[in-house]
C-alpha cells in the first residue's frame, strides 16, 4: 500500500473527495449531489462486497442483488411490524443475509465457473419471486419504509449529512475489513483456491469451507448495503433483486477493476455517475455508455484501476 | 524428400531479441538449419530454448532480428502462416487439446501440404504408438502424461512438416518408448526430414544429431558438430553441468 | 521388516472400459525410497492420485500410518502427512514462487480462519518457505510469479511445495521430467538427502535416477503389479525387461 | 388424458422454440467459449431486420432471407471490429464488453426504429391451423418452427461433432495458441463461426417475431433462458442443449398447466392461489438449481477441460 | 418565483419508452395550448427518466425536489415507481400528480393532500369490464393475467363485479413468459364462455398473436383491460379486431376539448395517435394550470391550490369528472372496440358507457374526508 503510483493516488483523492462532499454540498446549496452520492456510496459498498468473492475468491455471483433485497426487506418488514429500532433491524438484516448466503453458498459451491454464475442467478431469481409473492408486504409493488431506522438518538438517519456519513463509514469500514481479510491467512487461502483448487486441496486446505465463509462474509456486507439502501430509498421492492441489478453490480466491479480494493468503488462512481450525467444530455445514453464500456474492456485490462496502474509506465 | 540437398538453408535465425513483457529473454540469438539436417538446442533450464522456438513460430514474436524459413522472411507473420510454411511443433508441456478425442487431436490439423510421397497417416501413428490406438476415442484430458506426449508427437507428424521441432518431446516417456522415439528420429533423418530438437539426453543427441547449439542466457555460446561436442567435455561441463 | 507406513490392498479403479488400477496391493515401509515404474498409461499417476485422494478408488483399501484413509478427502490426508507432486505441473500460477510454498507451510500451521493479521508478514511461514525453495535450488527466484518461471523451474517448485507441508510420506510423480541435465543431477542429490528424513514413493521414467535411489521398486503394467523387489532383481527380471526397460537399461550398470 | 397430450405437445414445441434460441449461443458460448451477452441483441436485430425487410419486399420468405444475411454480416463485423480481441480473455471481460453492446443496440434500435416496436405479420399460408391427427389442429406456423428447430439441431450437431471444422473450433476454444501453431487460421475460422452464431440468433429472432413481439429489449429475458438451457444441458454439448430445451419446455408447460390444480388439492385455497403462481414463476430457476445441485456440470457434461 | 417549474417523471428508455414518449408529447401539446405560459408566467418542464426502476424513480424525484425545486411533479407510469417516490414528494409538500399509476394504497391509506390523480385506481377499469360482461349476459369466464401486483389487482377487479362463474384463473410469469399455449389450452378446455386478460404493452401483442394463431379467437370471445391501446394496436393489427375493452378515455369521445386534443396531437406528431396515457398527462397540465391561475401565480398558497384542484375547475378531455375525498377521479368508463376507421386504419371506438360516475372501492380507507 505504500507505493505511490497513479492508482493509489486516485484512490486517496477519491476518498478525500467523498469525505468533503457534504461540505461542498452545503457551500453550493446543491443538496442533490449529496443524495446522488449517498446512493453511489451504498452501491459501492455492495460492489465491494461482490468484489471480495468475485475478484479475490473467483466466485462469480450473478445473484448478489438478492442480499440488497434481503437486507432491505429485513429493515422494511420489521419497520412495517412496528419495530423501528436500528439496533434490532440491522443485526437482523445482517443475520438474515448471512444465513441466506450460507444456504445458497452451501448449495451453489458444488458448482464452478459458469455453472456457479447460473445457480446463484437462479437462487436470486427465486428470492425475487418470493418477495413478489409477499402480498402482506406489498408484493411487487414494494413496501414503503415510513420511518428510517432509529438508533436511540445516537445518530439521525433522516438527517442528510449524518446519513451520508454513516454510509461512508460503512463503505470505508467494509473496505478496510476486506483489505485486512484479503491479506490475512484466510484471504490468501481463498485467493489460492481461486487460482488452483486441486493444488490447495492437495496441500491440505478444505477449499469449499473457505469459499463458503468468504461467500457468507460477502453476503453479509451486501446485506448491510441493503439495509442502508432501504433507509435511503425509504422503500424496498423486489425490483432491487432482479437479475439486471445483479448484472449492474457485476458491471461496476469489472469496470472498476476486479480484485483491486478500490476498483469497485471507482466502478460504482463512474457507472452511476455516467448513467446520471448522460441521461441529462441525451435519451440515448446507451449509444455512448455501451461503447465506452467496450472500449474500457478492449484497452484497459483489469478495468479502470488496471488502466491507472499502467499509466506510470506509459 | 530424400533428394533435398543438405546445402540449402531451411531455417535461418539471425540475431533475434525477444521479451516477455518487460523482461528480455533472448539477446541476439542466431542459428541455422539446413535441409535434411538434424540440429539440437541445448542449455540449462530457463536459458531460453523454448523462447527461441516460440519466436521462430511467431508465438512470442521476436522484437528484432531476422528469421527466414524456406526462403521467406517470417518474423512478424502470424503463427498459423509460419506453421503452414511447413513447421510441425511438439510443444513443451504437451498442449494437446483436452476436449478432443485422441483421434480428433490427430486429424484436426492434419494434412499433407507438401505432397510427401510417403505421408504420415493415422495408421502409421498407431503403429508407432500402439497405446494411442487403444485410446483412440478417449478425450485428450484423460490420457496419462506419457500418452499425451505421444499424442503431441503424433499430432505434429500428422501435419507432415518440412521442419519438425521437438521441445522436450521425450519428457515423461517410458524408456522403451523413448528408445522408440530416438530410432524413429534417426529413421526420419534418413528420409531427409529436417529436425530441431531440444532434449536433455545429450548422449542420444550426440549420436544422431548433425549439429548442436548451446544457449546460455539468451545467446548462442557454442555451436558445432557432434564430434566437436564429444571432443570437448569441458563444454558440456561448463554449459550443461555434466 | 517394520510395520508398513502405507499399505494398499486390492485397490481397483476403472475409467469406463479401462481398468487403470487392477486389484493392486503394495506396501511402503518407513524410511525407504520406494520407486514405482511401468510403461506409459500403466496407472502410476492414477495410483498416486488415489493415495492422496484426488481420485477415489472403486474398491480396495488404503491404510496410512495404521489408519484407514480410503474415504478421506485429499485435504485431510495432507494433514496426516501425505504430500505429492504433480506430473502435470499444478501450481498457483498467479502467485509468486514463495507464496506457493508459504501457503503449503501455512496449511500445516494451525487453522487458517484468521482474518486479520497479514499472512505475508508471518516470519516463520516465510522462512520455512524460503528454506524449501533454497533446497530445490530456487532461492533466487522466490519473488517471481509462477507463470513467468520456465518449465523446469516450475517442476522444481512442485517439489518445494510438497516439502513445505513437512510430510511423513512424499509421493513424487516424475520430479525429474522437464529438468535439464544439471538440474536432474541436483535433484538426485536432493532426493538422496531427503530420503534420510522422509519416506518417499517415487514415480519416474529416468532409470538412472531410479536405480541410483530406490531401495525397492514396484513395477506396474496395465494396473497390475508384475514385480516388486530390490533394484538388482528388477533389472534382471525378464518380464520387466520386456514390458518396460528394454535391453539398454537392463545391461548398463550404475554406481 | 387428451388434455395431457395436448399440453405435452405444447411443451415440446415450446422446448424446440427454446432450442432455436439457444442454438446460436451453444455455438458461440458452448463451443467457442465466448460469453456473448449481446446474443440477445443479435436476436433482436434479426427480428427488426426481418420486420423491415418483409415490409419492404412484401414477401415473408425473401425478407427472412435478407434478415439472415444481415445478421450474419452484423455478427462478422462485430467480431472483426471488437470481439475477436476478447477470446483469450477472462469471461468477465467478455461479459462487460458485450453488456456494453446490449446498451448500444437497445438505444440504436430505439433511435432507428423508434420505441414502439414493429409488427411482423404472417403470410396467409402460414396462419391456417393444420390437422395433424384427426380432430387435433395445430397452428401451421408452429409446425414450421418445429421443423426449423430440428433442422438447426441436426445441422449444428453434424457440423460441430462430425466435421473437421467442428474439431478445429473446439480445439481453438481450448487452446488458440496451439491450433495456430498447427497452421490453422483460427481468427478467420472464429470470425465465420461467430457470424454463423449471429445468424442463428437472427434466425431465432425472426422465426419468433410473429408469435412473440418485435420490441426493444426482447432479447434480454430470452438470453437468460438460453443460458439456462445450455447450463442445464452441460456447456459444450449440443445434444445436452437440445435435450435440456425440450426438458425445460415440457416441465415448464406441464408445471404451469397442472401445478395450480395439484397445489389446490394439497393446500388451502388461499395458500394455493398465492403459492401456485409464485412457484410456477420460479419453476425454471428451481429446476436449474436442483439439477445443478445434483449434477454440478449439467445433465450431459461434455469432456472436462 | 418568476416561472412555474414542473418535473415530469416517466420512462423514456427501454421498451416502455413508447409510453413515456406519448405522455410527454401530450403534456407538451397541452403547454402549447396554454401558450406555454401559466398565469402569464413561463413554464419550465424537466423530464426525468425513471428507467422503470423504483429506486431510480425515487432518485429522480429527489433531484427534482431538492435540486430543481420544482412546484409540481407529474407523471409516473408504474405503481412501484410511484410508491417509491411518494414519500419524497409528500414530505417536501410538493404537489404530485399521477398521470397513470393508480395503486390501491394511493387511493387508501397513502392518500395525501398533495397528491392528485388524473387517471384512475387500478381496479376501476377491470371492474367496468366485469360489469359489461354482466350486461352482455356472459355466464362464465376464464381469467389470465401476469403474476405481479397490477395483474392480480386486475383479475380481482373483474371478479369483484362479474356475477357469472369464474371457471379458471391463471397467472403467468412476468415479465419473461414467452409462450401462452399452456394457458390457452387450459382456457379452451375449461369450456368457459369467455376469456378475460390483462396484458399491457408487448405482452399484449404476444398474447393476441398466440390467441389468434391457436384458432381460439373463433371459439371463445376475449375481454380485455389495458391490453389494446393505440400503442399496441399497430402491432396487434387484425388480431385485435372486435376485441372489447374498457377505458375512462377513448380517442373519439365527443367533447370539444377532446376533439381539439386528438386533432392537434395528430397534426403535431404525424403518424402517431394519442393514448389514454397522453390524455391523462394532458389533463394533468390543465389541472396545474387551474390551480396556479386560482392563486394568481402565488405558488406558496398550497392550501388554496389544493382546494382549487379538488374542484376540477378545468375541462377534461374525458368529459366532466369529480374528485373523491382521496383525490382519485369519480368518472365514467366506456366500452371500447377495435374497428377499421374511415381511413381504413384500425382504431379504437367508443361503443357505450358501461358505468357512470364510478368511484374506487378504497376511498373509505383514506383518512382525508
Ligand atoms: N511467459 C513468461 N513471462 C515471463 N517470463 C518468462 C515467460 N516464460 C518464460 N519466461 C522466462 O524466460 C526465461 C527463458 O525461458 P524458457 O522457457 O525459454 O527456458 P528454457 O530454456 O526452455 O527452460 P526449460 O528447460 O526449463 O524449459 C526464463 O527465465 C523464464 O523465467
Ligand atoms: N479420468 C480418466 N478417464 C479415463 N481414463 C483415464 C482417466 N485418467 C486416467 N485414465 C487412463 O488410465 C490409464 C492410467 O493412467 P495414468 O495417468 O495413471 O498412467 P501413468 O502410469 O501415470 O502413465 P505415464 O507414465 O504416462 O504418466 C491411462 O491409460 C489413462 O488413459
Ligand atoms: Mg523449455
Ligand atoms: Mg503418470
Amino acid at each position: 500500500m505504500r507505493k505511490l503510483n497513479v492508482s493509489n493516488a486516485v484512490a486517496a483523492l477519491m476518498c478525500a473527495a467523498l469525505m468533503l462532499l457534504p461540505l461542498y454540498s452545503a457551500v453550493t446549496g446543491n443538496i442533490f449531489i449529496l443524495t446522488l452520492f449517498t446512493r453511489i456510496v451504498i452501491f459501492a459498498l455492495a460492489a465491494a462486497s461482490l468484489n471480495l468473492i468475485m475478484g479475490y475468491g473467483g466466485m462469480m455471483s450473478f445473484g448478489h442483488a438478492a442480499y440488497l433485497g434481503i437486507g432491505g426487506y429485513a429493515v422494511g418488514i420489521l419497520a412495517a411490524e412496528g419495530i423501528g429500532s436500528g439496533f434490532i433491524q440491522w443485526p437482523v438484516a445482517l443475520a438474515v443475509s448471512a444465513l441466506f448466503a450460507l444456504l445458497i453458498g452451501a448449495l451453489s459451491l458444488r458448482t464452478r465457473g459458469v455453472y456457479f454464475i447460473m445457480i446463484t442467478l437462479a437462487f436470486a431469481q427465486m428470492a425475487y419471486y418470493i418477495a413478489s409473492a409477499l402480498s402482506r408486504y406489498g408484493g411487487d409493488d414494494g413496501l414503503t419504509v415510513y420511518k428510517r431506522s432509529d438508533f436511540a438518538g445516537l445518530i439521525n438517519l433522516s438527517d442528510r449529512n449524518q446519513f451520508y456519513y454513516l454510509c461512508l463509514a460503512c463503505l470505508f469500514g467494509g473496505l478496510y475489513l476486506i483489505w485486512r481479510i484479503v491479506n490475512s491467512r484466510f484471504g490468501l487461502v481463498v485467493q489460492g483456491v481461486r487460482s488452483n483448487e486441486q493444488r490447495m486441496q492437495a496441500i491440505g486446505f478444505h477449499a469449499n469451507r473457505y469459499r463458503l465463509v468468504c461467500f457468507v462474509i460477502s453476503g453479509t456486507i451486501c446485506g448491510l448495503a441493503g439495509a442502508l439502501l432501504a433507509n435511503n430509498t425509504d422503500f424496498v421492492s423486489p425490483a432491487v433483486m432482479y437479475w439486471t441489478r445483479s448484472g449492474d453490480l457485476m458491471v461496476m466491479v469489472i469496470l472498476g477493476g476486479m480484485g483491486s480494493l478500490f476498483g469497485p468503488v471507482i466502478g460504482a462512481i463512474v457507472y452511476l455517475l455516467l448513467e446520471e450525467l448522460l441521461s441529462q444530455f441525451t435519451e440515448y445514453s446507451g449509444l455512448i455508455l455501451g461503447p465506452v464500456l467496450l472500449l474500457i474492456v478492449l484497452f484497459a485490462r483489469g478495468g479502470i484501476m488496471g488502466l491507472l496502474g499502467r499509466m506510470r509506465r506509459g | 524428400m530424400a533428394e533435398t540437398k543438405m546445402t540449402e538453408t531451411l531455417l535461418a535465425v539471425d540475431g533475434i531479441e525477444t521479451c516477455y513483457g518487460l523482461s528480455q529473454v533472448l539477446f541476439g540469438l542466431s542459428l541455422k538449419i539446413k535441409s535434411g539436417e538434424m540440429v539440437a538446442l541445448m542449455g540449462r533450464n530457463g536459458m531460453g530454448k523454448t523462447t527461441t522456438i516460440r519466436s521462430i513460430m511467431g508465438l512470442t514474436p521476436a522484437r528484432s532480428g531476422a528469421i527466414r524459413f524456406a526462403g521467406e522472411a517470417v518474423r512478424g507473420l502470424p503463427s498459423y502462416k509460419i506453421a503452414k510454411l511447413g513447421i510441425g511443433l511438439v510443444p513443451e508441456g504437451r498442449q494437446i487439446f483436452p476436449n478432443l478425442t485422441v483421434r480428433e487431436n490427430l486429424v484436426a490439423a492434419s494434412g499433407n501440404r507438401f505432397s510427401a510421397s510417403d505421408p504420415w497417416t493415422i495408421d502409421k501413428i498407431h503403429a508407432l504408438f500402439p497405446r494411442l490406438a487403444e485410446r483412440t476415442n478417449n478425450m485428450g484430458v484423460t490420457l496419462s502424461g506419457g500418452e499425451q506426449q505421444m499424442l503431441a508427437i503424433g499430432r505434429a507428424l500428422m501435419t507432415n512438416p518440412k521442419l519438425l521441432i521437438l521441445d522436450e518431446a521425450t519428457e515423461g516417456l517410458a524408456p522403451l518408448i523413448r528408445d522408440e522415439i530416438w530410432s524413429c528420429l534417426s529413421m526420419l533423418k534418413e528420409r531427409g526430414q529436417s529436425v530441431l530438437v531440444i532434449d536433455k539426453n545429450v548422449g542420444n543427441l550426440a549420436r544422431i544429431a548433425d549439429r548442436h547449439y548451446i544457449i546460455e542466457r539468451g545467446r548462442t555460446v557454442w555451436s558445432g558438430t557432434s564430434e566437436e561436442l564429444i571432443a570437448e567435455p569441458d563444454l558440456q561441463h561448463k554449459y550443461l553441468g555434466i | 521388516m517394520p510395520d508398513p507406513l502405507l499399505r494398499v490392498d486390492n485397490l481397483v479403479r476403472r475409467f469406463g472400459g479401462i481398468t487403470a488400477t487392477d486389484n493392486l496391493s503394495m506396501e511402503v515401509v518407513p524410511g525407504e525410497l520406494h520407486a514405482i515404474i511401468g510403461p506409459n498409461g500403466a496407472g502410476k499417476t492414477t495410483l498416486i492420485s488415489q493415495l492422496t485422494g484426488q481420485v477415489m478408488p472403486n474398491s480396495g483399501t488404503i491404510r496410512f500410518a495404521g489408519r484407514d484413509v480410503t474415504n478421506l478427502p485429499s485435504y485431510k490426508r495432507s494433514r496426516l502427512g501425505l504430500a505429492r507432486s504433480f506430473q502435470i505441473t499444478s501450481l498457483l500460477k498467479d502467485f509468486s514462487a514463495i507464496d506457493n510454498v508459504a501457503l503449503a507451510a501455512q496449511a500445516h500451521d494451525g487453522h487458517s480462519f484468521r482474518f486479520w493479521g497479514s499472512a505475508r508478514k508471518e516470519r516463520h511461514l516465510r522462512e520455512a518457505a524460503r528454506a524449501a525453495l533454497e533446497r530445490v535450488g530456487l532461492g533466487t527466484r522466490a519473488d517471481i510469479v509462477v507463470s513467468q518461471l520456465s518449465h523446469g523451474e516450475q517442476r522444481e517448485l512442485e517439489l518445494a511445495v510438497a516439502l513445505a507441508t513437512r510430510p511423513q510420506l512424499l509421493l513424487l510423480d516424475e520430479p525429474m521430467a522437464g529438468l535439464g541435465v544439471t538440474e536432474s543431477t541436483r535433484m538426485v542429490a536432493l532426493l538422496k538427502e531427503l530420503r534420510k528424513e522422509v519416506t518417499i514413493v517415487l514415480v519416474e521414467h529416468d532409470m538412472e535416477a531410479v536405480f541410483a535411489l530406490a531401495d525397492r521398486i514396484t513395477v506396474l503394467v496395465y494396473g497390475r503389479v508384475i514385480a516388486c523387489d530390490v533394484p538388482d532383481a528388477i533389472r534382471k527380471h525378464d518380464e520387466v525387461k520386456r514390458a518396460y526397460l528394454g535391453e539398454q537399461h537392463a545391461v548398463t550398470r550404475h554406481g | 388424458m387428451y388434455l395431457v397430450v395436448e399440453q405435452l405437445l405444447n411443451g415440446l414445441q415450446f422446448g424446440l422454440l427454446l432450442f432455436l434460441l439457444a442454438a446460436g449461443l451453444t455455438l458461440v458460448f458452448g463451443i467457442m467459449d465466448f460469453v456473448n451477452l449481446a446474443h440477445g441483441s443479435l436476436y433482436m436485430m434479426g427480428a427488426y431486420f426481418a420486420a423491415t425487410f418483409v415490409a419492404w419486399t412484401g414477401s415473408f420468405v425473401l425478407g427472412a432471407l435478407m434478415a439472415l444475411g444481415a445478421t450474419l454480416l452484423l455478427g462478422i463485423v462485430l467480431e472483426y471490429v471488437a470481439l475477436r480481441h476478447l477470446y483469450g480473455r477472462d469471461h468477465l471481460d467478455q461479459v462487460l464488453a458485450t453488456f456494453g453492446l446490449i446498451l448500444f443496440f437497445n438505444d440504436a434500435v430505439r433511435l432507428i426504429w423508434g420505441p414502439a416496436g414493429l409488427a411482423l405479420p404472417l403470410p396467409a399460408w402460414l396462419t391456417v391451423p393444420v390437422q395433424i391427427i384427426p380432430g387435433v389442429y395445430y397452428p401451421a406456423y408452429r409446425l414450421m418452427i418445429i421443423v426449423v428447430a430440428l433442422a438447426v439441431a441436426a445441422m449444428l450437431y453434424l457440423v460441430v461433432m462430425r466435421t473437421r471444422i467442428g474439431m478445429l473450433i473446439r480445439a481453438g476454444a481450448s487452446n488458440r495458441e496451439m491450433i495456430g501453431a498447427l497452421g490453422i487460421n483460427i481468427k478467420l475460422l472464429f470470425t465465420l463461426v461467430f457470424g454463423l452464431g449471429a445468424a442463428l440468433a437472427g434466425l431465432a429472432g425472426l422465426m419468433q417475431a410473429p408469435i412473440l413481439t418485435v420490441q426493444i429489449g426482447m432479447g434480454e429475458n430470452i438470453l437468460i433462458l438460453a443460458f439456462v438451457i445450455i447450463v442445464i444441458g452441460g456447456i459444450g454439448s449440443i445434444r445436452g442443449a437440445f435435450m435440456a430445451a425440450i426438458f425445460v419446455g415440457i416441465i415448464d408447460t406441464m408445471g404451469r398447466a397442472f401445478l395450480p390444480d395439484l397445489l389446490r388439492k394439497v393446500l388451502s385455497g388461499a395458500a394455493a392461489s398465492t403459492a401456485a403462481p409464485a412457484l410456477s414463476s420460479m419453476l425454471i430457476y428451481l429446476l436449474m438449481a436442483i439439477i445443478l445441485v445434483l449434477r454440478p456440470e449439467g445433465l450431459f457434461p461434455a469432456a472436462k477441460r | 418565483a418568476d416561472s412555474v417549474k414542473i418535473g415530469f417523471v416517466s420512462t423514456f428508455s427501454g421498451p416502455t419508452a413508447v409510453i413515456g414518449n406519448d405522455m410527454r408529447n401530450s403534456f407538451e401539446l397541452a403547454l402549447d395550448h396554454l401558450g406555454r405560459k401559466i398565469d402569464g408566467k413561463p413554464v419550465e418542464v424537466i423530464y426525468e427518466d425513471d428507467q422503470q426502476k423504483p429506486d431510480v424513480g425515487k432518485q429522480k424525484t429527489e433531484k427534482l425536489v431538492q435540486s430543481d425545486k420544482v412546484d409540481f411533479i407529474v407523471g409516473y407510469i408504474w405503481s412501484n415507481v410511484l410508491l417509491a417516490s411518494l414519500k419524497t414528494a409528500v414530505d417536501s409538500k410538493t404537489f404530485l400528480i399521477s398521470a397513470n399509476a393508480g395503486p390501491s394504497q394511493l387511493a387508501g391509506e397513502l392518500c395525501s393532500p398533495y397528491v392528485f390523480s388524473t387517471s384512475w385506481q387500478n381496479d376501476q377499469t377491470p371492474q367496468a369490464v366485469g360489469t359489461y360482461m354482466n350486461q352482455k349476459g356472459v355466464k362464465s369466464v376464464f381469467l389470465i393475467g401476469p403474476n405481479y401486483a397490477a395483474g392480480k389487482d386486475m383479475l380481482a377487479g373483474v371478479k369483484s363485479t362479474f356475477k357469472g362463474q369464474v371457471v379458471g384463473e391463471e397467472y403467468t410469469v412476468w415479465p419473461s413468459q414467452l409462450d401462452f399455449s399452456a394457458e390457452l389450452t387450459k382456457a379452451k378446455n375449461s369450456k368457459a364462455e369467455s376469456i378475460f386478460v390483462f396484458y399491457p404493452g408487448a405482452a399484449g401483442v404476444q398474447f393476441l398473436n398466440q390467441y389468434a394463431q391457436a384458432g381460439i379467437k373463433q371459439q371463445i370471445p376475449l375481454y380485455t383491460a389495458f391490453t389494446i391501446d393505440e400503442l399496441s394496436l399497430p402491432l396487434q393489427k387484425d388480431n385485435a379486431l372486435g376485441v372489447p375493452g374498457a377505458q375512462q378515455w377513448v380517442n373519439d369521445l365527443p367533447n370539444e376539448e377532446n376533439k381539439k386534443f386528438v386533432a392537434d396531437y395528430r397534426k403535431k406528431y404525424p403518424g402517431l395517435r394519442p393514448t389514454f396515457y397522453g390524455a391523462q398527462s394532458y389533463d394533468a397540465a390543465n389541472l396545474i394550470n387551474s390551480a396556479v391561475v386560482a392563486v394568481k401565480g402565488d405558488l406558496t398558497k398550497k392550501d388554496a391550490m389544493k382546494a382549487e384542484m379538488e374542484k376540477v375547475n378545468f375541462k377534461s378531455v374525458r368529459g366532466p369528472f369529480k374528485y373523491g375525498n382521496n383525490h382519485i377521479p369519480i368518472q365514467n368508463f366506456y366500452l371500447q372496440d377495435v374497428v377499421k376507421d374511415a381511413e381504413g386504419q384500425l382504431s379504437l371506438k367508443t361503443v357505450a358507457t358501461i358505468v357512470k360516475d364510478d368511484q374506487d372501492r378504497f376511498h373509505d380507507k383514506c383518512p382525508m374526508k
